[in-house]
């Protein structure tokens, strides 16, 4: 019955700022957001489609997509409603597009609506998507948590520029989800109730919600799992030993999901050497200013083979963690085996495929070729478990004979996209650089599309571009072409294969971890469906009290 | 006095633009970006917009302008605004957060009550604490009590509240089970119980933040009582017959405080200030928290209007100490 | 002016008509403790200091340790010896190790140098400029508003945006000039130093416009003393207590900034120990591995007290007044 | 008058704690007080008159010091006797300010800063008498007007530092009497204040006496105060008593060594009448002394003309100037070379700043400065630094003048230094003739300035002022704060250099026998202005102006059979110095009295 669990209390070390994940794409805030907004369909913790407000999910079969994939059509399931009472309609899923895509908006989903012409509304409960070119996986807008959809009475007079105006619909939007916000304190606490008109009369099974912000990882933890203060904790990125003694207390445990996440190195195809000037380092001149050696594949195996991913994961990451060697490590479709001999450590094998391909200690035990030292600088963002694995590595690849230079750079400057800074990681001012990427859903294509080369950053663009390691190969953009016009699944799933392949054969990226997220929940609480293809809170509207 | 005070605060008018401006700018030359934070799957081109949606991409000067415009003219009209009811500021656009998007002011304002609470709490109980500390240190200088009472000062001003923090929780939360470890803002104090519950979750962090105050006040009221112990004033007063307690607590006490009050009041801008570290580790969410997470955020219009309202503080209550000192001295004239 | 006009003056005999010395007239009990020199009696004063030699000797052990240490423990701190990772205290590892089996008893001694130097150069650099400022703000008159505007400028400066700023501008050039560890070391130092001047440059200020308004200086200049003279030779020296205070909180004050930093995310790199950051570090083991915190948590308490104690008796033995009692 | 004691002190010892090991404070010291008497205890500093004198109300302790041995019998009101040396705390607390009370030397700082002159009287009532507020004030009140502190009831709201030293003492006596004690301390009550205000304090605490029969113990090493006041002489000496008697028979036919040095070394007003020209002092016990006048010659060194320095009084909303202290105005005199020039007057006339002006330690506003034929006043920095080399200063506190934190050799030696006249060994050795030549034994030379007494320290600024061999000195109280002995050797030894070298000084004091022993000339100032200047003979011996002749009639005399009565004195109290800025003061007109250049003020001067 709804709200007869009473209080559930939530904690996120990082507070969500916004309750309108359309201008902030934080996770935190679509997370938080989705307790109370929702998209047309949600991902279940198998990374498989669940239908949420509509009645099905429309597929080329049932004819919800059309035969030249140049179209979608959603049925809205009937008697939806906003918790306001009024009826959720197509208008207000039409209205969602108009937002997002406005000029002015900087709305932070925008790329859901990348290939979008318009979205129509026949009839108020049927959304037509209509697609500039054919989408062989055409589920992309309204789709995922990043893409829910917002009543159109509420943020009419908040398009564009005005967008940020409207606080209170930003900190309080009215949603067809399970909760309403009482109060939104931002980076600090929610308050949640159930939402009167939800469309399931028994769910809810909590009457309110608090959702707490602050703190770090450790904190979050020992609330749940050692205090049992609260219910549900996020994001839980601690050593192992740490985590495994705190769920040692009994009051909670803790729970893991993977998706796509991959922590990886980068290894930069182009000439980092600091002597070189702005318009040089790290610029790719088509196959020019060439990196002296890490484009020597030789290199690039003996580095990945000198890697105990396992070790790494036992250190760092615990459940959390998976070794791996592909760069698109899942759904299981598109994940390839062709790579899984690095799993195992081998330094011998290292040290000979170097030897092989002429790379000789010298007198201080660094290799080297034609006066070429095989010295790297080995960069990453600042955190404990990045610095545990750069030092571990760096001895490995020490005993293989490659020194290297460890740096690494305040996160928010790493990631922040500022051209001034020398040390973001689309600068690459470095050798080799270590982060984590993944994509959004459950389609490998666009993310794939990220090493085609003309997503190259230079100085042109601003260092703005997602192929990092300026990886160029025609080859590959045919392949990426190729898979933009494929409908059939299966061969998709080759497609994608055999990119992850090109990539990690020709060792411009050496992965390393398949990273999960990690939460932990009170014993007391059930029905956590754990997920990392989208919210982890995607079905709150089912968890409940057990004793 | 009178004339002291305005004059000082008319000066402190270029002061505080000129403090304005060199915080803007340090901000504006500090790498990093506001979307640093947001999930590598936004990609680059979506970036770039929201860099434009939030003002950017227009020149330094107009940005500072504008800034100093809304800070100036825009946000005193809304709090007038809001006493009276009236509609000055209407249309007109307020400093904005990045994070939030919403007005920096209101999320300062929403964070103020817990700083005081547990920041304001923690530098009135180090007051209490410290003062009797100090003066009978003083009064037994080289005692036991001096010595014990150095050391453990030094201790507290030594060790570092991430991990005394950490410990009071491990402690008290997680093996005693007694204080909360994590602070409730949206705590309604409105009766006892709910005062007894805030009271418990004040505790700790007030303990942690109370231990470092505690720690340099008392020096300073150590030393200060040291320097008048020995005036010959305080012969005199013996000499009329006074008893001890009348001869330290009023007449040397008088005395001494009046550097110690001082020091005193230009700690409160530290109050304002928020304890970072403490309420980071408490989870207290005031405005050192705020100010920490916009810094990591680049959410550069919330941190360089905290900033700024920071400089402020520390002009004015530098002012304050300043005319504190004539008000409590007579032999000061500031005329 | 030469002696050739008053001839007199070189063999001028003793005015005899006055009995001095055991004569009727002395004055009373005079010191008559035979003239020392006077670093002679500076060190005196100061190992009678009962606390101020405590402290000395655990500063010099720690000094010891940290410095002289390695050469005798020559675990290389950065060594990792996977499989004994988490080990408490044994012979093999005195301080255990931590999660990569690094040897902690080496890391606390790097940390240590670092640690060390961090305190001691920051807090010199903030000694130098608080000095500095303080002595001209308070000495030239016309310069006393806009130094003191200044403190309140740097007292509302944000360290971390600071830090975040010089890191940008200068650590390339400090890395490529001095190699990146130092050049981090450098900035870092140089960023805590920048900050934390303000308390001392008013201290030192409030003494100086007092001290200036006292007859020995009107005395040095009627005898033809020149500004600097007079500053270095009169003023200084005078205020030399509140400086030494200064220093003494100084370097604590450094450390735990440093440390503070290490919290926020801002420190030195995480694989370069420090006490701070490894009781850092440290907090998320505390309750598995308590002597992980307890290590750098006293290492750091240890130098705080050792150097106040220090500070106290450089501080009476410093001060003629209370030296010669 | 009863013949019971009032108080009995026997065999006092006192010792104090240091780290150098025990000090005795006092040895052996045993005299007695009876009502209504005043006994006056002199000696030297150190002697142990002040620590005598706390042991009586317990204050040592606090000190550091203990009451070694020996009883100290106080006879109570209700006839009992008690020993104050082992009486309890609390017993004590109810007899000081009660039974006892007592004056502190230093009135400067004997008051509390921060509270009111009500409060800081009225505490001690309402403790001992259990008055309530408005008892309390109106006591106070009355106590006020007892002192003559004039307009009292606003006074009583006032803090100490908005009353004149004078009447700060006044406060501090009042509130030793609050409660009518039957034994008053005071410990040297006037040592720190000007000639005037003495005379007056010193007639104050004797009506005192005869009105209430009081029993005083009144501490001083000024021989000339004991003859106005005391019935007893008790003279100490090294912590010990060495003399006790009625006061004229001290003063005629004193037995101890001691007694007699002390007694030789005060210098008497008068004693100079007829000599035209200043000569050394007899010391008692001094072989061989040399007394020869000193002529100096009849060249003038320094010539000062309109010299006037006012000091801005800033305020207004930008800070600007709205008002002047005239402190000096329109002086203008001559010193010869080898001569001396002395300026008298009350505190806070201007002296100081007329002596500092001439320096151009302090930027006069007009007027012009030749000192040997150059114009100091149109010097630039650099030229102004040179010029000092020939003009030297000693200041009025010869401790605050000192640098606390630098060896006596260094001081000597900065002067020298700072010009380059001497070097390494050279100078060495000019240190050390300078300290034998000021007698301080070499042995010294590493020691600092608080480990000397007050006259060896002023021996040490003498010995900086010389250091450069200059023509000029200017002597600002060099000799107020000392000992009538180390007073009267510091005199003779600036006489000697004067003799032997050919110094000029500008002395400056208050005390008007000391300007009569050193003195060619002397001008007599006050609200800044020069009213009286001759030489000194015609100056002293036939005081023209009325200012001059009120100074003349407070000096107390050393004789106890010309005690001065306090009708006889009649000051007024001094006009403020501070005038508006379009204030235009008069230029100082004189009038030639007789055939010497002996000049009277003619315009109004403010007396
Ligand atoms: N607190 C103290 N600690 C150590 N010695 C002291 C202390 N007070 C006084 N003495 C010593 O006791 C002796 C007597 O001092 P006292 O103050 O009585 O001298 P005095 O006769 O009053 O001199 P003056 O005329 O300078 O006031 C001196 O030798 C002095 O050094
Ligand atoms: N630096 C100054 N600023 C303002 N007024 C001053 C200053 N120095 C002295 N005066 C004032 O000038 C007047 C003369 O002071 P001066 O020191 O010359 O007196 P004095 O005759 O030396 O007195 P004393 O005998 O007390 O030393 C006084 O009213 C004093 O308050
Ligand atoms: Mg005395
Ligand atoms: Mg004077």
């Amino acid at each position: 019955e709804r709200g007869a669990d009473g209080h559930l209390n939530i904690i996120y070390w990082q507070a969500p700022s916004t309750m309108n994940p359309f201008l902030s794409g934080g996770t935190k805030e679509v997370e938080a957001s989705s307790m109370v907004i929702e998209p047309l369909i949600r991902f279940d913790e198998k990374g498989e489609m669940v239908p949420m407000l509509v009645s099905e999910i429309p597929t080329v079969e049932n004819g919800g997509v059309a035969e030249d994939l140049k179209s979608i059509t959603y049925k809205l399931k009937e008697g939806v409603k906003w918790s306001d009472g009024s009826d959720f309609t197509a208008e207000d899923v039409v209205f969602t597009w108009e937002y997002c895509t406005h000029p002015e908006g900087g709305c932070a989903q925008s790329s859901y609506f990348d290939g979008v012409a318009s979205v129509e509304a026949p009839d108020p409960l049927t959304v037509k998507v209509n697609f500039t070119e054919p989408k062989p996986f055409p589920y992309t807008a309204f789709v995922g948590s990043e893409s829910p959809v917002i009543q159109k009475a509420q943020f009419s007079e908040c398009l564009g520029a005005k967008a940020p105006e409207c606080t209170d619909a930003n900190f309080g939007p009215i949603g067809t989800g399970p909760f309403t916000v009482d109060e939104f304190k931002p980076n600090d606490v929610i308050s949640l109730s159930a939402n009167e008109n939800y469309r399931e009369a028994d769910k809810p099974a909590f009457a309110t919600v608090t959702l707490k912000g602050g703190g770090d990882a450790a904190a979050a933890a020992r609330a749940v799992l050692e205090t049992g203060e609260f219910d549900y904790a996020w994001n839980l990125q601690l050593a192992p030993e740490v985590l495994e003694k705190m769920e040692a207390a009994g009051k909670g445990e803790v729970v893991v999901a993977f998706g796509t996440s991959v922590e990886r190195l980068h290894l930069n195809q182009t000439n980092a050497d600091s002597s070189l000037g702005p318009d040089e380092r790290s610029v790719f001149m088509n196959g020019e200013n060439k990196h002296p050696f890490l484009t020597d594949p030789a290199v690039g195996k003996a580095l990945s083979m000198a890697i105990d991913r396992q070790l790494l994961v036992d250190v760092g990451y615990g459940k959390a963690g998976k070794a791996t060697c592909n760069v698109l490590p899942a759904p299981e479709a598109y994940a390839s085996t062709a790579n899984d001999d690095c799993l195992t450590q081998d330094i011998e094998g290292a040290k000979k495929v170097l030897e092989d391909a002429g790379w000789v200690a010298g007198a201080d035990g660094v290799r080297e070729k034609d006066g070429m030292r095989l010295s790297v600088l080995y960069q990453t963002s600042t955190n404990a478990v990045r610095q545990d694995t750069q030092a571990l590595v760096k001895q490995w690849w020490n005993e293989i004979g490659v020194e290297t230079e460890l740096r690494n750079v305040d996160a928010s400057v790493f990631f922040g996209g500022d051209p001034s800074s020398p040390d973001t990681f689309q600068k690459f001012y470095a050798d080799i650089e270590m982060y984590t990427n993944n994509f959004a859903g459950v389609d490998p294509e666009a993310y794939m599309a990220n090493w085609r080369c003309s997503e190259i950053p230079t100085p042109k663009t601003q260092w703005q571009g997602s192929n990092i390691q300026r990886f160029c190969d025609p080859a590959y953009d045919e392949i990426v072409t190729e898979m933009s016009k494929t409908a059939d699944l299966e061969t998709r799933g080759e497609l994608a294969k055999q990119m992850n392949d090109m990539i990690v054969q020709g060792y411009s990226i050496i992965p390393l971890i398949h990273r999960g997220g990690q939460s932990a929940h009170a014993k007391t609480l059930a029905g956590v469906k754990m997920t990392d293809w989208d919210s982890e809170l995607w079905n709150i509207a089912d968890w409940h009290r057990v004793e | 006095m009178l004339t002291y005070f305005t004059r000082r605060l008319l000066l402190a008018i270029p002061t505080l633009l000129f403090i304005g401006l060199v915080i803007f700018l340090l901000l504006d030359l500090a790498p990093g970006d506001p979307t640093a934070q947001l999930p590598l799957t936004i990609p680059p081109a979506v970036r770039e917009q929201i860099r434009i949606s939030l003002g950017l991409g227009e020149p330094l000067p107009i940005r500072f302008f504008k800034w100093m415009y809304q800070f100036f003219i825009v946000e005193p009209q809304v709090v007038i605004d809001s006493i009276f009811g009236t509609s000055f500021s209407a249309g007109d656009a307020r400093v904005l957060s990045w994070q939030t998007r919403s007005p920096v002011m209101d999320i300062v304002w929403q964070r103020i009550p817990q700083t005081l609470w547990v920041v304001g709490t923690a530098y009135v109980v180090a007051i209490i604490i410290a003062l009797p500390i100090g003066i009978y240190s003083a009064y037994r200088q080289y005692s036991i009590f001096d010595n014990v009472g150095t050391f453990i000062t030094m201790i507290g001003f030594s060790v570092p509240p991430f991990f005394s923090g950490v410990l009071v929780i491990v402690i008290f939360s997680v093996n005693l089970g007694w204080f909360p470890s994590i602070y409730d803002t949206t705590l309604v104090v409105n009766d006892w119980d709910s005062f007894m519950q805030q009271l418990q979750q004040m505790i700790l962090p007030v303990m942690v933040l109370a231990l470092q105050i505690t720690s340099q006040l008392s020096r300073f009221m150590r030393a200060s009582m040291l320097d008048n112990l020995n005036q010959d004033y305080v012969r005199t007063a013996r000499a009329k017959g006074l008893g001890e307690k009348s001869v330290v607590l009023v007449h040397v006490l008088r005395n001494s405080m009046i550097p110690v009050v001082t020091v005193i009041a230009l700690g409160i801008p530290q109050i304002f200030g928020g304890a970072i570290i403490t309420e980071q580790v408490f989870k207290v969410n005031g405005i050192g928290q705020l100010l920490i997470t916009a810094i990591q955020a680049n959410d550069v219009p919330l941190v360089q209007t905290l900033t700024f309202i920071f400089a402020i503080l520390i002009v004015l209550f530098n002012l304050i100490a300043d005319v504190l000192y004539g008000l409590l001295d007579p032999r000061i004239r500031y005329d | 002016m030469t002696d050739e006009k008053h001839p007199a003056t070189e063999n001028m005999a003793p005015i005899g008509a006055v009995p001095s010395g055991d004569g009727v007239l002395d004055t009373g009990p005079m010191p008559t403790n035979p003239p020392r020199s006077q670093w002679r009696e500076v060190w005196g004063q100061f190992i009678r200091h009962k606390g101020a030699v405590a402290g000395g000797i655990v500063f010099l052990v720690i000094l010891i340790g940290v410095f002289i240490g390695p050469y005798i423990w020559t675990i290389d701190p950065s060594y990792i010896d996977i499989r004994a990772r988490n080990q408490g205290p044994s012979l093999a590892h005195p301080f255990g190790t931590d999660q990569l089996g690094r040897d902690m008893l080496a890391r606390m001694m790097a940390g240590g140098q670092t640690s060390m130097l961090v305190g001691i150069v920051a807090m010199l650099i903030a000694l130098f400029l608080g000095t500095l400022i303080g002595v001209v703000a308070g000495y030239y008159r016309k310069l006393d508003g806009v130094l003191m505007r200044m403190t309140d400028l740097f007292l509302a400066l944000p360290l971390l945006p600071l830090l975040l700023v010089m890191v940008m501008l200068f650590r390339d050039s400090l890395s490529k000039a001095f190699g990146p560890e130092t050049g981090i070391f450098i900035l870092m130092v140089t960023a805590i130093g920048i900050t934390s001047w303000m308390p001392t440059a008013r201290i030192v200020r409030g003494d100086v416009l007092a001290l200036k308004e006292r007859e020995f200086v009107l005395a040095a200049r009627s005898i033809g003393t020149r500004n600097g003279m007079l500053i270095g030779r009169h003023i200084l020296p005078n205020v030399i207590s509140p400086i030494v205070v200064s220093a003494t909180l100084g370097i604590a004050n450094a450390i735990i900034t440093e440390s503070s930093l290490s919290f926020l995310g801002l420190g030195f790199p995480p694989d370069f120990p420090t006490w701070g950051r490894l009781l850092f570090d440290g907090v998320d083991y505390m309750q598995q591995y308590p002597e992980r915190v307890i290590l750098p948590g006293l290492a750091i308490s240890l130098t705080v007290l050792s150097v106040n104690y220090l500070g106290d008796g450089l501080r009476d033995a410093l001060d003629p007044r209370i030296r010669g009692r | 008058m009863l013949d019971q004691a009032l108080a009995r002190i026997e065999n006092l010892r006192v010792e104090f704690e240091t780290k150098d090991g025990t000090v005795v404070g006092v040895e052996d010291v045993s005299f007695s007080i009876r009502p209504g008497e005043t006994v006056a205890v002199v000696g030297e500093s150190g002697s142990g008159k002040s620590v005598s004198s706390l042991s009586l109300m317990r204050l040592v302790e606090y000190g550091g010091g203990t009451i070694a041995g020996g009883r100290m019998i106080f006879d109570r009101k209700d006839g009992q006797e008690l020993d104050l040396a082992t009486a309890a705390p609390d017993l004590m607390k109810t007899i000081r300010g009660n039974e006892i009370g007592m004056i502190f030397q230093e009135p400067m700082t004997a008051l509390n800063p921060v509270f009111t002159v009500g409060k800081q009287l009225t505490e001690g009532l309402r403790v001992h008498m259990g008055m309530s507020k408005d008892e309390a004030r109106a006591r106070a009140l009355e106590l006020m007007k007892q002192v003559r502190i004039p307009e009292p009831e606003r006074r009583l709201n006032q803090y100490p530092h908005e009353l004149s030293g004078g009447m700060r003492q006044r406060v501090v006596i009042a509130m030793a009497l609050a409660c009518e004690p039957r034994l008053l301390i005071a410990d040297e009550p006037t040592t720190a204040l000007d000639v005037t205000i003495q005379a007056e304090i010193l007639a104050l605490v004797n009506r005192l006496k005869n009105e209430t029969g009081t029993a005083v113990m009144f501490i001083t090493h000024d021989m000339a105060v004991v003859a106005q006041m005391a019935d007893r002489v008790v003279v100490m000496f090294r912590g010990n008593k060495v003399e006790e008697g009625p006061v004229e028979q001290i003063f005629e036919n004193p037995q101890h060594e001691y007694t007699k040095a002390l007694l030789a070394a005060v210098p008497k007003l008068g004693e100079m009448t007829g000599k035209p020209l200043p000569e050394p002092m007899k010391l008692f016990g001094a072989v061989d002394q040399k007394i020869a006048p000193i002529p100096g010659e009849n060249r003038p060194l320094l010539e000062v003309r309109n010299l006037t320095t006012r000091f801005a009084v800033k305020g207004g909303f930008f800070r600007s100037t709205v008002a002047q202290v005239h402190a000096v105005e329109d002086v203008s005199f001559v010193i010869n070379k080898g001569q001396t020039l002395s300026l008298v007057g009350e505190s806070g006339c201007g002296k100081s700043t007329c002596g500092r002006s001439v320096l151009r330690l302090v930027e006069p506003n007009s007027g012009h400065v030749w000192l040997d034929g150059k114009d100091i006043i149109a010097l630039g920095q650099q030229g102004l630094r040179k010029a000092r080399l020939d003009m030297q200063m000693i200041f009025q506190d010869p401790f605050a003048s000192l640098n606390p934190q630098m060896n006596l050799s260094d001081q000597v030696a900065e002067p020298m230094r700072n010009y380059g006249t001497h070097k390494g060994a050279d100078m060495h050795k000019r240190i050390e003739m300078l300290f034998d030549r000021v007698e301080l034994p070499r042995n010294f030379m590493r020691r600092y300035p608080h480990e000397l007494s007050g006259g060896q320290r002023q021996r040490v600024a003498i010995a900086r002022a010389l250091a450069l061999n200059p023509k000029l000195i200017v002597a600002d109280e060099a000799v107020s704060a000392l000992d009538v002995s180390v007073q009267a050797q510091v005199l003779n030894l600036m006489m000697e250099l004067q003799a032997e070298m050919g110094i000029s000084f500008l002395f400056i004091s208050h005390d008007m026998a000391v300007v009569e022993r050193v003195s060619h000339r002397v001008g007599v100032m006050y609200l800044g202005r020069i009213v009286e200047i001759g030489s000194r003979q015609a100056v002293f011996e036939n005081p023209q102006h009325p200012y001059t002749q009120a100074l003349m009639k407070a000096v107390p005399v050393a004789d106890p059979h010309r005690r001065k009565k306090e009708s006889e004195l009649n000051f007024k109290p001094i006009p403020s110095p501070i005038h508006g800025l379009d204030y235009e003061p008069e230029p100082s007109v004189y009038r030639q009295i007789g055939e010497d250049d002996h000049y009277v003020l003619i315009t109004d001067s403010g007396y």
